[in-house]
């Protein structure tokens, strides 16, 4: 065991046993997985993906390249990093060859979304971002901050507890003021535009199989700032050298982390491999925890103040030197040195853990997504912001701006992180006009940074590589095994930019997205070349900061309420009458109403369809039209208006009248097609499409308002104002004088297209002689809270007549062998009103109208355009497919085959006697009488053209 | 996601606008007039500039007002927002990157 | 029953979108309520604010209408909202609708505007507890903190997957009205139950 | 390299860096998959080899770099289905022309249908497409089962599987591979291909273009080929040329790598989602596009979120795959969503733009056909239906309102 007796940040009276690779362990509430497991002993934890190398854990965060594990238990979760799993009883794990495992199960887990507003937003709660969310908070603003740590502190945790009184009442002061929100394990993924941060919590994965059921086990808060704060911190980064992917191989602040955070000892001889003076606290650290302790650092200036610590402490320290290799498989055991900068191995030292320092990268991820412009600082190398993005002022949102403090601006003493992070604040806070005074920080020690690092990105090589060693062991990219030599493969390959490089060698795409590796992968590139890699830069700091899974981001949108279910007043009817449902867009409509047979079963569909066709050409039958949209449009000038949207005039039509009309894009291709009913002089209610209400009402609006803002029109969204019902068949006149025997409901007083006005059971409905069946027929209007009632009305009335409800389907057919197309079937945007055999809705009077122009376009004028015709099969048992295709001939042995059209429709009919179809055809119109083709799946039917009206072509039967 | 002001109801999420593309292309005059190619470009051609560019949107989900803008196509920071009729203002910046 | 034994002078009842969900709300937590307020007369009304008819409205409504984007005004029993610098959504109580619609179409006259009733073409739902705007929140982007959307707010938006009017009723009491267009009120409410699954109170 | 994961080598070289000439006989404006393999069939093709290749930022760093690979060729029109057809079967042979491991997989494509309509155009499209000679054919729900079992065919989901039209030649390549496969196979014919070399200018005398001015010098030139994508239309305006373009943000993602799951590509309009699983393992997503015209190449991350919440619809196992990567390309979308390749008014100057989010699967068919408009002035029966003209005329090949079937 390499636990301390004492120590840590980790609650010691509780014990949580947790499953790593088949074998139990043991841990403590505060341990991640990755401690857990080094408090055990277990340094090596995966494998690599191409070349099979043990693997273990190298940082003690989300920067962590190697210890990728899949979690089994409570439930399956591919890839994670055994360094951001807090450990929880019952946890199983294993260690990842590279590939992750999805569930073979559904997900139980709840995840959702919250929307969240502040003046300031603080991502990082580390003692910069601490001193920004305070004196924001102070200055009485909202604040939000978020840390993706369950406690806060940032890098103060992986100290000795420096500052820890006073997080702990910083933290206490933030989560009593009023309009502080404290976000803990939640994550700043991204920064979108205006402010807009999106943060990933995980609110139960640290609670196992415990976690509530009604949690929502991650949350993606939506956070909208007038300001943000970024105090991301840093994260250091290694060196490159031979066999650096050792189990045992650490970054040192990582090895620092484990300790004082842990209460782990993560090795006993130590090697701290630095090239500047941050990893030299981590190293007398760890030798007053008991361990052997060689420093080997390249400069020969060292810190006078460090030297004399490393005395005191018994570290030896190696100056001028480097780490050049490693030994040990499971394990490091050694360390092969050289002298540095004259090469040459100089010695072998053991060791049970390396900890490198190769200084550190400002954490700028969101900086750069917020488009904020980053430049090399060649003392650091790194790249750092260059200056915030203030005011970028969203109009009448107020000023947004987003600045970097502390570590993530490259401050590097504590004092300057906290001075740093109150200063940010005030110049926010000022920004949005309030005057604010920075907290003053609290007593920190002198920083022991007294001597400048040395930028060095990987250690000199011993022997020469010719850039196509496959047996280097440098890896620059733990998880792609990407190593030196293909770097300057690359780079001998012709490649120039960094993103090439990315994408020749594959570095940086992998989990961790080149958080340690990226920088060293352009710093290598940019001396390969010859080049500075302040000019070279770097790659694109692409959003997530890190991995979200999808469950979460598609949060409660899930399931029922994937996306809405639109239904009618009158859905609960339908279900009560065993209606199966169609989706059309987001609403559900009756598709057909089967009965019982016989024999107990369901009818087929077929069945239900003669049936109800039956009923409506020989009785009488009902259905739910109310998902057609429909449009109140009031003003004098409402018939001006729609003159010019329909192809036909509406002026014309009397109060009391109702037209059919087309509308048209301005390409003069079919839009939609409905109802017009004039109300009143000044008032219209239209029909549309079901699937094209909200298009069409959102394009007569953008007409309304910006083409023609003169006009004295309004537009008034009504569809779900009013329950539809038509009632159709040779009886529906009684059924209708039934329910409103005030009515004069005969041909003389309520003629074909027009509308009255009558009480149905006492409500006010408006019903239109209107027709989609060529049968006699009416529609009933009325409010909708009285669908139902109305609708269960009308279906007693017919009781005598033996009314019968029928769905989408039987109307489909009872259109079709009246040759009515549908709009979207029948057209597919590409079809003008002509080529539906429709000329007579197309006015020759009016000036203008929407389309207009475009029908004397060269291509609307060609005598070959695609004409709507009906096609009956020689044969009239056999049903044409919707979609097959029409061909001139039937010999299909040349492809290609030239097309003539397609079908649009085709049904059975009880009315035709057969089936019968709807067809799109080059030259349609010319081709009655003529035999074509129907193809349909490899199967070739001999067809006739007929025109479309093929069901009472003299319209007989809609007066009754 | 960008937040976009209404000049009605100020600033909103981008989910509650449609876009409409670009602004000020008036319905032509005479359309019976007009060559092919002319209606061609009425119909079909927009500017489509990187950098400001004036452009109409609807806010949808609110207010359902359509409005004007000009939005800088390269950054997608909104520039200026204006009512249907309103001039488009005078804008002193350059184009975007 | 059929259609003879109907009686001419006793109306049917009407079905409100929500009829049947009630139970289903009042089991949500007690952080929250949430009821349909059923039955109301709506019209929405098209009037130039400027112009002559602004005043006749005004004196029909008891009020002048609210020409602040955004709010809301309280004249009576009636409920005044904002919708767009030329159109309000009038709620007045069960039944005064008819009444309303012609005295309002007297208004404007033969000037430009227009009246259109509206009442069952939106579900209206009461909101209130403390945990009311948190339950919003995990829909809706609008910023509902009393400082900013005070007592008489009424934004257009989206909340999820839906189009909803929100009225801020009352600010302390964090009370709100809820309009959904009459056919998403199912799915609408079944997202506000499964938001309900996990309220703290809190936020 | 071995393992599971591991993918063909790149070769040990690529390119030159050359230099730009003082006079090209061609000048190829763009840099990606179009201008790689415009520039690629000039030499095969063509014998044309003074020619330069102009790319503002890096080789194929564009949409070649950020789009989600599917091939296909399964379009509605006779058109379309030509030019993607010719496409498809140069990339059935590229491998072996470019010798480069293009890792082009040919795991069959399926576009989903969920509404009855959706069957009826379907249907519609494959009979069209297989009297076209392209292969294809309609599954029903238990057809799109089997060729991809973690599909979920419920029919008590919002919107239930009702089938799904297949293209078994469909697949996807790997989108590097193929761009350095045509450019190094050009470099090696003699081209130049000059990077960070944006255009500032095109000369233009007497009707005819003779010249392109750069940040890296004036080149004088006999012929300039636009391949510049969603930059088409900021290229155009140089010569006062106005296109029906509409230059959009298209997003994209991929998660981590995961153990094979996905075996073919799938694509759902309806529920806008496409996505396979590819050659490493992980799964690659394409969402709708932004509605708003943008050169950002960032769009809005509500796209995004909807588009899981679409995916986990269609693939409840992927609920806790992980998000890694997200990026946007710039598409540039025409009235008819059909791509314009051709003659300008511009004497010597050709256009190949507005393929919308077909572009990468044309990349082959396309380069082979411009190449041949460019070097004989003369369009190739293939791309010439799609012409700059036909927005007058109005014969539009309206792929949107036919098949809406992006991608």
């Amino acid at each position: 065991m390499t636990r301390l007796p004492t120590g840590g940040l980790i609650d010691r009276t509780t014990v949580l046993s947790f499953t790593f690779d088949g074998r139990p362990y043991a841990g403590h509430p505060g341990d991640t997985l990755a401690s857990a497991l080094l408090a055990n002993g277990v340094h090596r934890v995966a494998t690599s993906v191409n070349r099979g190398r043990p693997r273990g854990i190298m940082a003690a965060g989300v920067e962590e390249a190697s210890a990728l594990v899949q979690l089994e238990a409570p439930f399956p979760e591919p890839m994670l990093s055994a360094t951001t799993i807090e450990l929880y009883e019952g946890l199983v794990a294993r260690g990842l060859p590279g590939r992750g495992t999805l569930a073979d199960r559904p997900d139980p887990g709840r995840y959702d979304a919250m929307h969240v507003h502040c003046d300031v937003l603080v991502v990082g709660a580390g003692p910069a971002g601490l001193m920004a969310a305070l004196t924001a908070a102070r200055a009485g603003s909202r604040v939000a901050l978020v840390d993706d740590q369950p406690m806060v502190g940032g890098s103060l945790l992986g100290t000795r507890g420096e500052l820890s009184d006073w997080s702990a009442s910083v933290l206490a002061e933030l989560t009593s003021t009023p309009e502080v929100l404290v976000l803990s394990r939640t994550t700043a993924f991204g920064y979108y535009d205006d402010g807009f941060v999106l943060a990933l919590q995980k609110r139960t994965d640290h609670l196992g199989a415990a976690a509530p059921d009604n949690a929502a086990r991650q949350r993606i808060w939506r956070i909208r700032a007038k300001q943000v704060i970024l105090a991301t911190g840093a994260h250091e980064r290694p060196v490159v050298f031979a066999d650096n992917d050792r189990p045992g191989v650490m970054l040192a602040q990582a090895g620092r982390t484990y300790l004082n955070r842990y209460g782990v000892l993560a090795g006993n001889r130590i090697v701290v491999f630095t090239t500047n003076d941050s990893a030299y606290v981590a190293a007398v650290e760890l030798a007053e925890a008991g361990a052997e302790v060689t420093v080997v650092d390249p400069r020969t200036d060292l810190a006078p103040f460090w030297a004399a610590e490393c005395a005191r402490v018994g570290i030896a320290v190696r100056p001028g030197h480097l780490v050049t290799g490693t030994t040990g498989e499971e394990r490091v055991t050694g360390v092969h040195l050289a002298a540095y900068p004259s090469g040459g191995a100089s010695a072998t030292v053991h060791c049970d853990l390396l900890l490198v320092s190769g200084g550190w990268n400002p954490t700028v991820h969101l900086f750069s997504q917020a488009g904020g412009k980053l430049e090399y600082d060649a003392e650091l190398g790194a790249f750092l912001p260059v200056a915030g993005l203030p005011g970028a002022g969203v109009l009448g949102a107020g000023v947004l701006g987003v600045r970097v403090s502390g570590a993530a601006a490259g401050a590097v003493s504590l004092a300057d992180c906290l001075a740093g992070g109150a200063a940010e604040a005030v110049a926010a806070l000022s920004d949005l006009g309030v005057a604010a005074r920075p907290v003053a920080s609290p007593p920190v020690g002198t920083d022991r940074v007294e001597t400048a690092g040395l930028v060095l990105w990987a250690a000199p090589v011993e022997i020469s590589l010719d850039g196509s060693d496959l047996s280097d062991t440098r890896f620059v990219d733990l998880q792609r095994d990407a190593t030196v030599s293909d770097v300057l493969r690359a780079t001998g390959a012709g490649l120039r930019s960094v993103e090439h490089v990315k994408r020749y060698t594959t570095i940086g795409t992998a989990h961790d997205q080149g958080k340690t590796s990226g920088l060293i992968a352009s710093g290598i590139t940019a001396d390969a070349l010859g080049v500075d890699i302040a000019d070279l830069g770097t790659t694109t700091f692409r959003p997530p900061y890190t991995s979200v899974s999808f469950a979460a981001l598609a949060g409660r949108d899930r399931g029922a309420i994937f996306d809405p279910v639109r239904v009618t007043a009158i859905h609960p009817w339908h279900i009560e009458h065993g209606a199966q449902f169609e989706d059309v867009g987001q609403w559900k409509r009756p598709l057909c109403y089967p009965r019982r047979t016989a024999s107990g079963g369901l009818e087929d569909l077929p069945a239900v369809v003669a049936r109800e066709t039956r009923a409506a050409r020989t009785g009488v039958a009902m259905m739910d039209g109310s998902t057609l949209g429909k449009i109140n449009v009031q003003g004098v000038d409402a018939g001006e208006f729609l003159d010019r949207i329909y192809t036909n005039i509406i002026s014309t039509l009397k109060p009391g009248f109702v037209r059919y009309a087309v509308m048209c894009g301005m390409d003069g291709m079919i839009l939609d097609d409905g109802t017009v009913m004039r109300v009143a002089d000044t008032e219209f209610v239209l029909t549309t499409t079901t699937g094209n209400a909200a298009k069409v009402l959102d394009w007569l609006e953008e007409l309304a308002q910006t083409e023609w803002p003169d006009l004295r029109v309004h537009l008034t969204s009504v569809t779900e104002q009013w329950a539809t019902i038509p009632v159709v068949g040779p009886l529906s006149r009684q059924v209708i004088a039934a329910v409103a025997p005030a009515l004069d409901v005969s041909n003389e007083a309520f003629g074909f297209m027009t509308w009255r006005s009558a009480k149905i059971v006492g409500i006010e409905a408006r019903i239109c002689r209107i027709s989609f069946s060529g049968e006699l027929a009416y529609e009933v209007n009325v409010p909708s809270w009285y669908g139902i009632a109305v609708w269960q009305a009308l279906f007693d009335a017919g009781q005598p007549y033996g009314i019968t409800p029928y769905g989408t389907e039987t109307m489909h057919v009872l259109r079709a062998e009246k040759g009515y197309p549908i709009i979207g079937q029948d057209t597919d945007g590409t079809v003008t009103p002509q080529d539906l055999g429709m000329s007579w809705v197309v006015s020759k009077k009016k000036l203008d109208f929407v389309g207009k122009r475009s029908f004397s376009r060269t291509e609307n004028q060609r005598p070959d355009r695609k004409h709507l015709v009906g096609l009956l099969p020689v044969d009239r048992s056999v049903l044409l497919d919707e979609g097959a295709q029409v061909l001139a001939d039937d010999d299909v042995s040349q492809l290609p085959v030239a097309m003539l059209g397609h079908v649009t429709s085709s049904y059975r009919s009880v009315a035709l006697g057969g089936t019968f179809g709807l067809a799109l055809v080059r030259s349609g119109r010319d081709r009655i009488g003529e035999r074509l083709f129907a193809w349909q799946d490899g199967e070739v039917v001999p067809v006739t053209v007929t025109g479309p009206v093929l069901y009472d072509q003299e319209g007989a039967r809609r007066d009754g | 996601m960008q937040l976009i002001s209404c000049p009605w109801c100020g600033p909103r999420e981008e989910a509650e606008y449609h876009y409409g593309g670009q602004a000020h292309v008036a319905y032509p005059h005479e359309v019976g007039a007009l060559s092919d190619a002319d209606w061609a470009h009425y119909l079909f051609f927009r500017d489509n500039p990187r950098g400001p560019f004036a452009e109409r949107w609807v806010h949808a989900a609110g207010c359902r007002r359509w409005f004007n803008a000009v939005r800088d196509t390269g950054t997608h920071e909104i520039l200026a927002v204006y009512r249907i009729g309103e001039p488009q203002p005078e804008l002193g910046r350059q184009a975007s990157r | 029953m059929t259609a003879e034994h109907v009686s001419p002078s006793k109306l049917p009842m009407p079905l409100s979108p929500l009829d049947g969900w009630q139970a289903a709300f009042d089991a949500l937590p007690d952080v929250v309520a949430v009821s349909e307020i059923t039955f109301t007369a709506q019209l929405n009304l098209r009037v130039d604010p400027s112009g002559a008819a602004a005043g006749a409205v005004a004196k029909v409504l008891g009020s002048a209408l609210p020409v602040q984007p955004c709010t809301s005004t309280r004249s009576g029993d009636f409920l005044l909202l904002w919708l767009g610098p030329d159109e309000w959504l009038i709620l007045a109580p069960e039944g005064a609708g008819l009444e309303l619609e012609t005295a309002l179409r007297e208004a404007i006259g033969d000037g430009p505007g227009a009246v259109t009733d509206v009442s069952a073409q939106r579900s209206t739902l009461a909101l209130s507890g403390p945990a009311s705007r948190e339950l919003l929140a995990k829909g809706c982007s609008i910023d509902l903190h009393p400082k900013v959307s005070p007592t008489g707010t009424c934004v257009q938006t989206l909340v999820a997957q839906t189009g909803i009017i929100i009225v801020v009723r009352d600010e302390t009491a964090s009370d709100f009205l809820l309009l959904v267009r009459a056919s998403f009120a199912q799915y609408f409410a079944a997202w506000l139950i499964d938001a309900g699954v996990e309220l703290t109170g809190g936020c | 390299m071995t393992g599971p994961t591991a993918v063909p080598e790149h070769p040990e070289f690529l390119w030159r860096n050359p230099e730009p000439k003082p006079f090209y006989d061609i000048v190829v404006v763009g840099g990606g998959g179009h201008g790689l393999a415009t520039a690629y069939y000039l030499a095969r093709n063509h014998g044309i080899t003074n020619v330069a290749v102009l790319e503002k930022g890096w080789l194929a760093g564009g949409n070649m770099a950020r789009n989600t690979t599917i091939i296909r060729s399964n379009y509605l029109w006779d058109e379309s289905s030509a030019i993607y057809e010719h496409s498809l079967k140069l990339w059935e042979g590229l491998e072996e022309d470019l010798g480069y491991p293009i890792l082009f997989s040919q795991r069959g494509v399926l576009n989903l249908a969920h509404s009855l309509q959706d069957v009826r155009d379907s249907v519609r499209r494959v009979n069209a497409n297989r009297l076209n000679g392209v292969d294809a054919e309609w599954v029903d729900a238990a057809g799109v089962k089997e060729l991809c079992p973690i599909v979920n065919i419920s029919p008590d989901v919002r919107y239930p599987v009702l089938g799904a039209t297949y293209q078994p030649r469909g697949g996807i390549a790997k989108h590097d591979y193929v761009a350095w496969g045509f450019a190094r196979r050009a470099d090696e014919l003699g081209i130049d291909l000059i990077q960070n070399c944006a255009v500032t200018g095109l000369d233009v005398i007497g009707g005819k273009v003779v010249g392109v001015r750069t940040t890296r010098g004036d080149i004088a030139t006999g012929k300039v080929a636009l391949a510049a994508a969603g930059h088409s239309s900021v290229l155009a305006s140089m010569v006062g040329l106005r296109l029906p373009i509409q230059s959009h943000p298209l997003q994209g993602l991929v998660s981590e790598l995961l153990e094979p799951v996905h075996p073919t590509v799938v694509m759902s309009n309806a529920v806008h989602v496409y996505v396979s699983q590819a050659h490493k393992g992980e799964l690659v997503m394409g969402a709708g596009i932004d509605s708003f015209n943008g050169y950002g190449q960032r769009g809005a991350f509500h796209i995004i979120e909807r588009q899981m919440s679409a995916a986990l619809e269609l693939f409840p196992i992927f609920a806790r795959a992980h998000l890694l990567r997200t990026w946007a390309g710039i598409v540039d979308t025409t009235p008819d969503a059909s791509p314009i390749v051709g003659l300008t008014p511009i004497e010597n100057l050709y256009l190949n733009c507005g393929w919308g989010t077909g572009g990468f699967k044309a990349t082959p068919g396309v380069g082979w056909c411009f190449a041949h408009t460019v070097a004989h002035d003369k369009p190739h029966p293939y791309n010439a239906p799609f012409t700059l003209e036909r927005f007058t005329s109005g014969a539009l090949v309206d792929e949107h309102g036919a098949a809406a079937v992006a991608h």
